[in-house]
């Protein structure tokens, strides 16, 4: 019993150990440095493996102790922790790899790794977080620990857009731990319970719930690029690739989306939550984010910017899917969690190799591109077609689950949105992959070749995985483990029998 | 059997395959009239009726072949093997770009024939979407690209449209098998809605009136044998699609079947008068495709509007498409072959590809006439209660001189055809047996329903009524040679033009950015005040401590 | 047990000091070691102490209280204690090897420091108000010696503005304590609370209650009061600076807060106690504003300082006419704060004063670069920022939790707003910092690299002030232990 | 009205004196004086307001005994930094007519 | 501060406190105070080794406070000699060839050192003490500053520092003996009382006479001056 409680524990102290160690190693030790990240990675998709296969048979994990009278440090596995856990420990092993390749050579590699290292230890702590307070507290830990990240440049560039990532995430850090504190304040137990926990609160507290609702949304909001609250996004993608893929894919948007997920089902209840009120508009303000960040996508002629307004609009979906009642619209936004993650990993890496090896930031300049980068071109076109929700590749999964989950209950709107936006995303993607591999190649100012391969081997791999895996996850969608069925495992025990 | 089946959908993806490694590269480009033949053998060997399901595989996949399956797998297995041997004489430079698209697209459009859910069809039917803009922008030429962003656009479009209505009907019918939608969308509510998603999402690819505009476009630019199965398979998909998915036999949808069919009219005359002023063989037999195609829509239209028809109609349709896909693919792979020098030779050659575009007028004996002769029976008066009805005879007997019309358009160009490549024996190959197949069309034609099986005397007062038309038509054309009229041109892509210049207009410079500059500079400024004023207040502050102490006193004592 | 601890804990530092006068630097260094460790196991043992026997009054000179000096020993004060032996440990260790040893003047470094810490010890224990008005000064004073120390003209400036300052803080102060012996004839607080609760005139009080709070005020800066500390924080010696922004300044605020809680409640006002909540959260948001506009590192550092300063004072509204639950909730809160801040702002004065070392200057623009550099005391400096924007898992964030939660319970959430929008400002500023040093200068840098032992100083007190959030629990348990009167 | 409790007014007033001159001076002995002055003033309250009625008190007495060696002291240390702010900068006043903040901007090598 | 409504109104808000000050004074003087520490005092008086209530309290009950108290005053006299100039005492301005303020000299300063004696010795049991003594003793010495004597022992160095400390830490000591004999931290042993507390005082006297007396002599500033941190 004892041996469970602690394997949360492990996995969050498996890359903060790894981070500890990685700080103090000087910048030349790059093998150490390297096995050192990879062990750490590999025993944290075995834990989470390990957790996975427990959760599936109903074990529990879970850890409490007491930091605050009255607040407690709760880490505890469920369905829906282990799937976005999963997703991270898998994705971190990938961009890890990628970026020991991209960052060969660049100075403060140690720097670097070790708050990636911690990023991703958030990321897990997040994952786990068995209460708000516990969330909270590695949602915070998540926003430190990608601000040197993002300046890692130490360009002007990099670190007015990091003074704006953080000035964003922090007030909407704020907003949540007010949120978190008027609830307490309301109802006491803040902890996370599948169904939710508020379903038999008292009628005059209706009001105030909604409120912090509004609250908490907005603090969440920020991390996941809601749409007044996206400023920071697009400006973030200075980082390195690396880093814009984790920030995109899978740690800091979706921390907020996972977060909005966890208030909306294990706090609130899906129930309760649609009897308040509250979806409604949350599916409104998703939808729009949904299709504003398409548009502004449209009108950027910097390649990773444009993926980053598409991240704004993407992240929505599993919002929308968030605030779509009914247990077919709940997957389909919990099965985005992933297939966003994945995808949008794959898009930032071939874009990391475009500027690493041919030096491609335009759009423009990626004219020809695949037939000099043939592989990474077309995981590039994988995981875009996969952005657009073309069948059978993971986005259309969702866009079809999300859709007929909204059908389900009567929410036409929201195909229409699915339907506008993808019409928008094949409008910013399908220029791109036409240029790639339709277009004669372009006047690159450098190019950087290692031997037979196209790019470095470490660069190529982690697109070609996640590319695949983009595949894999729409062709298999209803085999066990899938992302769908995970979902859908979660789904069943999300809604009050 | 369920090897086979994938052998057959999945062997087109071969190229993809052998495109990961640089040494199985050239085999890529050898193999492409290969990948087809499973597909062929599946359906000329195999069962006629099977189904198959992969419950792992997408959201549960189920694959099968029926009757109605059965022309649509054959014109697409034909064609494309016959087409893929024609290209590997034809397309001489990025080879292997091309066998990839090809395989691609080749895959969707044998995946989504045999496909029997909702989304394994629409997953083949993107991917040949998809794929099939590799095939239209082959030849890299700016207009190729005009064409081929035109034709991702309505692509795209026509994707969402059928996405909406696949979502609606597989919502409405709550399962994912296409054959429980057509009884499910008849009952919905939303029956119009999900119809016109439907319609116009298939519509694109089948080139419906007003959806047709990247048709006229993509033919000319793509290399001949892709134009070959863009427009005797692909555009089959589309019609396939409604097929499956319109609510086919149930209640009668009056109003979708008389818009339709009056839209099949308009297509079927109108593109073919649109035709006739074009300046490119290829974009001729385009519009003509427009054309043949509005027929198949006007059946369709029949069918939705007098659902006790649909027995009759549907095998009707499917030996249409089936005609018309190896007649047209016929006279698109014509266009790339060279004449011999031979006087009489090329006399010969004239007479051969004027045959299948005869056949597409009707040209009794052939394919055609066996079709229009079967829609002749189909479409008979007698029973059908309908206010279009008597219309519909004339319309056929117009349609037959305007088709004639065009073939004539299209020979009169392919007598200038000045092309002076070399066409290698795949190419004549690839040609002559699409050919065969479009002759021979009458002998394996699928059954018709003994109600509209035509005798001998029917074929007989059918060629009667053929003749004044047809030398109406003939005599029209011997004027505009005589008297050097010269037709009016007409843009290929028609309405595309119009499209591309008012939105050229549009595009103005956005002012957004410069107000955004404006706030960035108020903010600095705003920013320098405040730090202006604060640091002498405290300097302030720090002199006076004193007299705060006592300001701050006295406040506290008066409160 | 009790009076050889006690003994300990008063005589040690100013032995000490007694010793380290007639040494050198040197020899007062290896001394002073040795002087922390009895501090440590001192107060530890104190803690033990109180934990199993409950707290107790120790009686100085065995006189009992309103005649003589009764010391109070409690989990608070053991609380305070520990908190001082880590502080001030980490700040002489990291002295020891920061300040140059050959100067003349370091020689005086040690004994200042000692009666700073008996100074700090006697507050932290002190009932009786005459007695705090000693400690008080003596804290002052070595605290004005020690700013001065080898005096350069800006040095002399702020030790001379700390002085006047602080001089008339005290007197305002003792002017209060004069009213309340005259009031009430007694100087021992436990006594004045007694007589507070049963007397009809003691509204009468309040004059007395002013005047020691504003005066306590102006000694721990409080917006509009705070003038004087940033440049005195702002040019002391690195370690000076985190002694009295980590522990000086609190001094005089516990003694406001105990005199608030045990006889101010009583008589004070809402308005009162609302004006003092005011002034702190003005003082957040102009320490934040003026922090993030100072063009030299040690000056944000002290600037942010009067900024924490704020949150203490929202004690004063949070405890007023609120239920017991929840004052006692604000309490908790503000003990945090004041440990958190007392942990985070040494950690930050020390880390700055090794990037300082390091880049040979104060300014914030020099810093370009450094982040390659100094990793090491760049991340102390991060982790106490952390604690001070209150984020997780900080003692500054455990603190504003807890304070959070008070507004919400009493109702008063115009405060929420001013702890929302504090962090935020804090956050400005600690990252203008980081934004600072993370600037990639194209040439290459020479910097002087400083001693190990300096980074790990400042290091050790980051992780402690973020410790004191993942246990704040156990922190509050030290706080609230037992008391009992043992004799 | 009892002697002492004249001394405890007169304490009031010098307060009041002393805190103007504190406010008012430039001088920075003077204000140091001022100081002194108020330290006067608090030990006048301090006996005078504690010995009114009851007859002399000891015990006030003993803590303005205190009080007057810890302003001694004080104000020793004034004095001598005072001096020496005097010998390094040749002023006697905190305040320069050259605003503070604009010198803060500039800084100063040397 | 310079504008004359300030002023005035400055000067308003200062006649404002000191009148409310008053007004409180006044106020508390109608109260009796409810402990009556006079007559605790009195009681315990024949504890204290002293007859003087104020020295009792000074040197016994508040004993504390008045050892911080000479905490203080080292502080103060550590800051001032950490400013002097170490070579040498010798002022030139000061010095005197004057044989009449000699001779007076050297009658004076005896005699106020035997005053200085007595100031210490009353203290036990009327007003007198240890800081009175001591601030005689401070003044003979500035006396003898004034006329040119050198007083080379107030140079700083060992010598001057060990004089600073001496009161204090006997009194620090005695603290410490008694806390080690078993008893509180300067809980004087009944038996010893009046003899410890003579010594301290003593002790206390030479102590404070060289802390105000270092304070006057060595106070003057030397040349060296520190760069500010960080700014070299």
């Amino acid at each position: 019993m004892m041996q469970q409680a602690l394997i949360p524990v492990f996995a969050l102290l498996c890359s903060m150990l790894a981070a500890a160690i990685i700080f103090t190693l000087p910048e030349e030790r790059q093998r150490l440095r390297t096995v050192i990240n990879l062990l750490a990675a590999l025993i944290k998709v075995a834990l989470v493996g390990v957790m996975t296969w427990g959760v599936l048979n109903e074990r529990d994990y879970g850890l409490s102790y007491e930091i605050l009278p009255g607040v407690s440090f709760v880490l505890q596995a469920d369905a829906l922790a282990m799937m976005f856990a999963g997703l991270s420990a898998v994705l971190w092993l990938l961009t890890t790899i990628y970026a020991v390749g991209y960052l060969e050579g660049s100075p403060n590699r140690s720097r670097f790794f070790g708050f990636f290292s911690l990023c991703v230890a958030s990321t897990m702590g997040i994952a786990l977080a068995g209460n708000l307070f516990t969330f909270f507290l590695f949602y915070e830990m998540l926003t430190l620990s990608t601000y040197p990240l993002v300046v890692h440049r130490g360009t002007d560039k990099a670190l007015r857009a990091g003074r704006n990532y953080i000035m964003y995430t922090l007030s909407g850090g704020a907003a949540l731990l007010l949120g978190i504190i008027w609830l307490q304040g309301l109802v006491g137990d803040i902890s996370f319970q599948e169904t939710g926990q508020l379903k038999d609160v008292d009628e005059n507290l209706h009001l105030p719930l909604m409120l912090v609702f509004g609250l908490l949304v907005a603090g969440l909001g920020v991390k996941a690029a809601l749409f007044p609250l996206h400023g920071w996004l697009p400006q973030a993608m200075v980082a390195p690739a690396p880093v814009s893929a984790l920030l995109h894919a899978v740690a800091v948007v979706k921390a907020g989306a996972f977060g909005i997920v966890r208030v909306v089902y294990d706090l609130y209840g899906i129930e309760f939550a649609t009897l308040l009120g509250v979806l409604e508009p949350l599916g409104w303000l998703a939808a729009f984010t949904i299709v504003y960040g398409s548009v502004r996508a449209l009108s950027q002629s910097d390649l990773k910017r444009r993926l980053a307004y598409s991240t704004v609009s993407q992240v929505s979906y599993i919002v929308l899917g968030a605030a779509v009642f009914g247990p077919v619209g709940t997957v389909g936004g919990l099965v985005h969690l992933l297939h966003q993650g994945i995808m949008k990993i794959t898009l930032f890496f071939c874009a990391g190799n475009y500027a690493e090896t041919l030096g491609i930031h335009k759009v423009q300049e990626l004219n020809g591109a695949g037939r000099r980068m043939p592989l990474t071109s077309a995981a590039f076109t994988l995981a875009a077609f996969g952005m657009i929700g073309a069948p059978p590749l993971a986005g259309f999964v969702t866009k079809w689950t999300l859709g007929s989950g909204a059908l389900n209950v009567g929410m036409e709107w929201v195909v229409a949105v699915l339907l506008i936006s993808s019409m928008l995303n094949a409008a910013y993607f399908l220029p791109v992959i036409h240029r790639l591999w339709f277009l004669s190649e372009y006047e690159w100012s450098y190019q950087r070749r290692w031997g037979r391969l196209e790019t470095h081997s470490w660069l190529l791999w982690p697109p070609l995985v996640t590319a695949s895996l983009t595949l894999l996850a729409g062709l298999f969608a209803v085999l066990p483990f899938s992302p769908l069925s995970w979902a859908e495992l979660i789904a069943a025990r999300e809604y009050l029998p | 059997m369920m090897v086979w089946v994938l052998l057959a959908v999945c062997l087109p993806l071969l190229p993809v395959v052998l495109a990961l490694h640089p040494a199985l590269q050239r085999w890529q480009w050898r193999l492409l009239p290969l990948v087809s033949l499973p597909a062929l053998g599946l359906v000329l060997l195999g069962p006629a009726q099977w189904q198959l399901g992969l419950p792992g595989l997408l959201l549960g996949a189920n694959w099968q072949l029926d009757a109605l399956r059965q022309p649509f797998l054959l014109l697409t297995a034909l064609l494309w093997s016959f087409a893929g041997l024609y290209a590997t004489g034809y397309v001489k430079r990025c080879r292997r770009s091309f066998a990839l698209f090809w395989g691609l697209t080749l895959c969707g459009n044998l995946g989504l024939v045999l496909a029997a859910d909702l989304v394994s069809f629409y997953a083949f039917f993107a991917l040949m979407t998809f794929a099939g803009y590799g095939l239209v922008v082959h030849e890299r030429t700016s207009a190729a690209f005009r064409a081929g962003r035109v034709y991702l656009v309505m692509a795209v479009l026509g994707e969402m449209a059928l996405l909406a209505g696949l979502l609606l009907a597989a919502g409405t019918a709550n399962s994912l098998l296409l054959a429980d939608l057509s009884v499910a969308i008849a009952e919905s509510p939303r029956a119009d809605l999900i119809m016109v998603f439907l319609l116009v999402g298939f519509g694109v690819k089948a080139g419906l009136l007003l959806l047709h505009l990247w048709l006229p476009l993509a033919h000319p630019v793509a290399p001949t044998p892709a134009s070959a199965v863009l427009s005797g398979a692909m555009i089959k998909a589309g019609l396939l699609g409604w097929l499956l998915t319109l609510p086919l036999g149930q209640t009668s949808q009056l109003v979708t079947g008389t818009v339709l069919v009056l839209i099949g009219m308009l297509a079927s005359l109108g593109g073919a008068l649109i035709g006739v002023c074009q300046r490119q063989s290829k974009a001729v037999l385009a519009y003509s495709s427009i054309s043949q195609m509005g027929l198949m829509t006007l059946m369709l239209g029949v069918a939705l509007a007098v659902p006790e028809r649909t027995v009759w109609l549907l095998p009707v349709i499917g030996t249409f498409a089936l005609h018309h896909a190896l007649a047209k693919g016929a006279l698109f792979l014509s266009v790339g072959i060279r004449m011999p020098n031979h006087r009489l030779a090329r006399w010969l050659y004239w007479g051969v590809i004027a045959v299948p575009g005869l056949s597409l007028a009707g040209l009794p004996l052939t394919s055609g006439a066996h079709t229009k002769l079967a829609m002749k029976q189909a479409l008979q008066v007698d029973g059908l209660v309908w206010s279009l009805a008597p219309w519909l005879g004339n319309l056929l007997t117009a349609g037959a001189m305007a088709t004639l019309l065009l073939v004539l358009r299209f020979l009169w160009l392919q007598v200038r055809n000045t092309n002076r490549n070399e066409s290698g024996p795949c190419m004549q190959m690839g040609w002559g047996l699409v050919l065969m197949a479009s002759l021979l069309f009458p002998w394996f034609a699928p059954e018709l329903p003994a109600a509209i099986t035509t005798t001998l005397a029917d074929h007989v007062t059918y060629w009667m009524a053929l003749i004044w038309p047809m030398l109406v038509a003939l005599f029209m054309a011997g004027m505009v040679v005589a008297i050097r009229l010269r037709a009016p041109e007409v843009p290929a892509g028609d309405l595309v033009v119009l499209l591309e210049d008012s939105v050229k207009k549009a595009r103005g410079r956005s002012r957004v950015s410069v107000s955004i500059r404006i706030g960035g500079k108020r903010v600095e400024w705003l920013q320098k005040a405040l730090v202006c004023r604060v640091q002498p207040a405290e300097t302030g502050l720090r002199v006076h401590i004193a007299g705060s102490v006592l300001i701050l006193a006295l406040l506290f004592f008066l409160l | 047990m009790s009076n050889w601890l006690m003994a300990g804990l008063l005589f040690t530092p100013l032995a000490l000091a007694t010793v380290s006068l007639l040494l050198g630097f040197r020899q007062g260094r290896a001394l002073s070691w040795l002087g922390m460790l009895l501090q440590l196991l001192v107060s530890v043992g104190l803690w033990w102490l109180v934990r199993h026997e409950g707290g107790f009054y120790y009686t100085l000179a065995g006189w009992d209280a309103p005649l003589g000096i009764e010391l109070r020993v409690d989990g608070l004060v053991v609380t305070f204690l520990l908190l001082t032996t880590l502080v001030a440990s980490g700040c002489g260790i990291h002295a020891g090897f920061y300040l140059e040893p050959d100067r003349p003047w370091q020689r005086y470094f040690w004994p200042l420091y000692w009666f700073l810490w008996a100074g700090l010890n006697t507050v932290w224990m002190g009932g009786d108000l005459f007695n705090l008005y000693v400690g008080l000064e003596l804290i002052t004073l070595s605290a004005v010696g020690l700013v001065a120390l080898g005096g350069q003209a800006e040095a002399l400036r702020a030790a001379l503005r700390y002085l006047l300052a602080a001089l008339l803080g005290s007197l305002a102060y003792l002017l209060g304590v004069a009213l309340v012996y005259g009031q009430f004839g007694t100087l021992s607080l436990a006594d004045v609370a007694g007589q507070v609760r049963v007397s009809e005139h003691a509204l009468l009080m309040r004059p007395a209650l002013v005047l020691m709070l504003v005066g306590l005020a102006l000694k721990t800066a409080l917006f509009p009061l705070h003038g004087w500390l940033p440049p005195a924080h702002g040019i002391a010696k690195s370690p000076v600076s985190a002694l009295l922004s980590a522990l000086v300044v609190k001094a005089s605020f516990y003694i406001a807060a105990r005199v608030w809680l045990e006889a101010g409640v009583a008589v004070a006002s809402q308005w009162m106690a609302q004006l003092l909540g005011v002034l702190g959260a003005v003082a957040i948001i102009w320490g934040s504003w003026l922090a993030l506009c100072q063009p030299r590192l040690k000056q944000v550092v002290a600037y942010s300082s009067v900024a924490q300063i704020g949150y203490l004072f929202l004690l004063f509204p949070l405890t007023f006419g609120v239920e017991a639950s929840v004052s006692l909730h604000a309490q908790q809160g503000i003990t945090l704060q004041v440990i958190s801040h007392a942990l985070a702002k040494a950690a930050m004065f020390l880390a700055a004063g090794n990037l300082i070392l390091a880049v040979g200057s104060n300014r914030v623009e020099a810093l370009a670069g450094v982040s390659h550099f100094l990793p090491f005391s760049l991340f102390s400096f991060g982790l106490a920022g952390v604690s001070l924007m209150g984020l997780p898992p900080s003692g500054g964030f455990a603190a504003k939790w807890m304070l959070l939660q008070a507004s919400m319970a009493s109702g008063q959430w115009w405060w929420i707003m001013v702890l929302a929008g504090g962090g935020l400002l804090s956050a400005a500023y600690v990252f203008r910092i980081y934004k600072a040093s993370f600037l990639e200068r194209d040439e290459q840098d020479h910097f002087y690299h400083p001693d190990r032992r300096l980074e790990v100083a400042a290091m050790l007190l980051a992780l402690a002030s973020l410790g004191v959030g993942v246990s704040g629990s156990q922190v509050l348990s030290v706080m609230a232990m037992p008391f009992e009167e043992v004799q | 009205m009892s002697t002492p409790l004249l001394y405890a007014l007169t304490g009031a007033v010098l307060w009041g004196i002393g805190l103007m001159g504190l406010i008012g001076l430039r001088h920075l002995l003077r204000k140091l004086l001022a100081l002194n002055l108020i330290g006067s003033a608090t030990f006048l309250i301090l006996v005078g307001l504690a010995q009114h009625h009851n007859g002399p008190d000891p015990v006030p007495q003993a803590l303005v005994l205190t009080g007057i060696v810890v302003s001694i002291a004080a104000t020793a240390l004034g004095v001598v930094l005072i001096r020496r702010y005097f010998h390094l900068t040749g002023r006697t006043e905190l305040e320069s007519e050259v605003p503070e903040a604009g010198r803060d901007e500039e800084g100063h090598s040397g | 501060m310079r504008s004359p409504a300030a002023r005035i109104g400055m000067l308003l808000l200062a006649l404002m406190l000191t009148a409310l000050l008053g007004r409180s004074v006044w106020q508390l003087s109608m109260l009796e105070p409810a402990s009556d520490l006079p007559r605790q005092l009195q009681d315990k008086l024949a504890a204290s080794g002293v007859e003087h209530p104020v020295t009792a309290v000074l040197l016994n009950f508040r004993s504390y406070d008045t050892l911080l108290e000479i905490a203080v005053l080292v502080i103060a006299a550590m800051a001032g000699i950490s400013m002097a100039r170490t070579r040498s005492l010798e002022d030139p301005e000061l010095r005197t060839s004057d044989t009449l303020l000699r001779a007076l000299l050297r009658w004076l300063v005896p005699l106020m050192l035997l005053l200085a004696g007595y100031l210490l010795w009353a203290g036990a049991d009327r007003p007198g003490g240890a800081f009175q003594a001591g601030a005689m003793l401070a003044a003979t010495g500035v006396l003898m500053r004034l006329t040119g004597l050198p007083l080379d022992f107030l140079r700083p160095g060992i010598l001057l520092r060990i004089g600073l400390v001496l009161g204090f830490a006997l009194f620090l000591l005695v603290g410490l003996a008694s806390a080690i004999a078993g008893d509180v931290f300067l809980a004087y042993p009944r038996e010893f009382v009046k003899g410890l507390i003579l010594s301290i005082e003593t002790l206390l006297t030479l102590s404070i006479g060289m802390i105000l007396l270092a304070l006057f002599v060595a106070a003057p500033v030397n040349d060296a001056s520190e760069p500010e941190e960080g700014e070299k």
